[in-house]
């Protein structure tokens, strides 16, 4: 985690060091700060459950001391282990506030031992998965296994029901059946000019189109069509020049009227 | 120094993990050099002879196979939940009232094609059997439904399926309604409109424009 | 009506045969009812115990394996297998013990973060999966170990695993009681800091196989 000049040429004692304390500041190869403290638990040689966390805090700051002493860059988490160290040791130490809402640095304290004892315990328990005999390194397959074929026998799920309704499914499609087109009831445009000649004798003023249907069409086909056959009826009229139309906007009313001075 | 019964089980287990045949010179390779490698190789012959997997000697060299005659044993027989397609229910169906019934009428009756894969997927599954051939010309041969049909359906005979009158009474044989031609010119006219807001024409032909009309 | 010595044929056939490690269901399912399989399996076993292949109790089921003490001939022969990071049999060993566990717990309990790959190839080795998610805020995936797992630690279950009952009595697979900055802090730096000589952060997950492996 130490960038900058290599470290691993570091062998003598760290200058200012403790008298006789060999402190080799060797980063490479650890994870993090929990691998640092991992190693200053074990060296307290004791059980790690009975690791006395002033002492590694002591430990931890110490080795980092040294490591700024050398002015090498430390990452953000060794230091931020560091700070959060130095504040545990402090509480560690002085009598404890009564009005604290915070866990008790004794809860603190235990809390980063028993970390560091599940960290060692699951450390051990990878080094143990891997020293087994491992298939593929220690124990090997049958290396051309001729499988097991699996012959697959299909089951339908198909009930009486299903059978007699497909039977009659299929009966009824067959059924001779009569395609009857009902006789489509449609205005036609003779019978709209015939009308509109008729009634365009009493039409000296412009009266609206609508006015022309053939009452009792309220709605549906058959008054659509004789909408649209009246209308085609009035603009053949109109080339014909036995009326006149007038809209005065686009999709506004239509107005019918026989030209003036015409000889009804 | 060499121990045979520890080259033994050397051999054996590198013809166990080996991908292919091992070559006499691969295998000779793994023991010490005074190995008889010949007489290991007829010990282990001998030791699984009788056993469930042999070893013989094959083209590339050495190899442990299972004994030939266990091969049936080595197939796994899974049932699969199937469906049956509507082509297949259907002319499953056809035969169970129209047998002995031949292909050629099952085609006439449903009036399409019967694919050969619908008759065998019925076949195989137990339902239907050839039934002789019908005395006309070609003797094409007849299908009819066989006694696991009967057993899946719960039917006691081919009679017990319910006939023509009681299908028309329970509903199943009502005529589809018929199609009203002039239905949809409504909207024939919309579609030729494409960019325009109409929904169709509900009674005057003459709707408001869209802005981009003008 | 059984014949012993032929079941006992069939059996060793099909754990020949398996390319997995071999149910026994599926194994009771190809010989006759009334076979007494525990008692073939325990001969089999017997038979082989000191040949150069044994039939091991792994993985829920039954499979033949080459003796361990003959991993030094068969290695020659074999792919050498690429060594596993140490962050990455950590990784492993957590989810083993801890499983179901999400991502989060495992950087919790490392004190540094998973980098991306870890569990990438872990996963690709086909050792775990995917467990579902936990009903947490974020709804995070858990993680858990397979069954070809099992097969490659020579595990007969999860409820195998060395020391998973003293690491239990010792509350080691409990949750931390209070947090401390031993999370992932800063550690998403090594990811990206190609100087780094942490192994989760240099990009190569496993290293050059052992020497004695060439």
């Amino acid at each position: 985690m130490v960038a900058g000049p290599p470290i691993d040429d570091f062998e003598d004692p760290a200058p200012g060091g403790g008298a006789g304390e060999q402190l080799v500041l060797d980063l490479d190869g650890f994870e993090g700060p929990i691998d640092v403290l991992l190693m200053l638990a074990r060296q307290q040689k004791v059980d790690l459950a009975r690791i006395s966390i002033l002492q590694l805090a002591d430990q931890y700051l110490a080795y980092f001391a040294a490591a700024r002493r050398l002015r090498l860059e430390l990452a953000a988490d060794y230091l931020v282990m560091a700070a959060w160290l130095a504040y545990l040791k402090s509480r560690l130490l002085l009598p404890r506030h009564e009005d604290e809402d915070e866990p008790s640095a004794e809860d603190l304290a235990d809390a980063l031992a028993f970390q560091l004892r599940r960290l060692e315990a699951m450390r051990e328990a990878g080094q143990r998965l891997m020293a087994r005999d491992l298939l593929g390194r220690d124990t090997f397959a049958r290396g051309a296994a001729e499988g097991i074929i699996v012959i697959e026998i299909p089951i339908y799920a198909l009930t009486l029901y299903d059978l007699i309704k497909a039977y009659a499914d299929q009966k009824r499609r067959n059924q001779p059946a009569m395609l009857t087109v009902p006789p489509s009831e449609l205005f036609t445009i003779e019978a709209a000019v015939k009308r509109l000649s008729v009634m365009l004798g009493q039409t000296i003023r412009w009266t609206v189109l609508e006015s022309f249907l053939p009452s009792g069409l309220v709605e549906g086909l058959l008054s659509r069509s004789a909408l649209a056959a009246t209308f085609a009826g009035t603009l053949e009229l109109a080339r014909e020049g036995k009326l006149q139309l007038r809209q005065t906007h686009p999709f506004g009313p239509i107005y019918v009227r026989q030209p003036p001075g015409k000889p009804s | 120094m060499s121990d045979p019964s520890q080259s033994l089980r050397v051999v054996e287990a590198l013809l166990f993990a080996a991908r292919e045949p091992m070559p006499e010179a691969a295998l000779a390779a793994q023991v010490p050099e005074d190995t008889d490698l010949r007489a290991l190789l007829a010990r282990l012959a001998d030791d699984y002879a009788d056993r469930g997997v042999n070893l013989v000697k094959v083209a590339g060299g050495w190899a442990l196979r299972t004994a030939p005659d266990l091969a049936g044993a080595l197939q796994k027989e899974a049932e699969v939940q199937r469906k049956l397609s509507r082509a297949a229910v259907e002319t499953l169906a056809i035969i169970a009232y129209h047998q002995p019934v031949t292909r050629a009428e099952i085609e006439q009756i449903r009036g399409v094609s019967v694919s050969r894969g619908t008759l065998d997927i019925l076949f195989e599954a137990g339902w239907i059997q050839p039934r002789g051939r019908r005395r006309s010309p070609g003797r094409p041969s007849t299908w009819g439904t066989t006694r696991p049909f009967l057993d899946h359906f719960g039917l006691e005979s081919v009679d017990d399926l319910p006939g023509a009158d009681e299908l028309k009474a329970a509903g199943l044989l009502d005529a589809a309604p018929t199609p009203t031609p002039l239905g949809p010119i409504a909207d024939a006219e919309s579609d030729t409109l494409p960019e325009a807001g109409v929904e169709d024409g509900s009674g005057t032909l003459f709707e408001p424009p869209d802005e981009n009309h003008e």
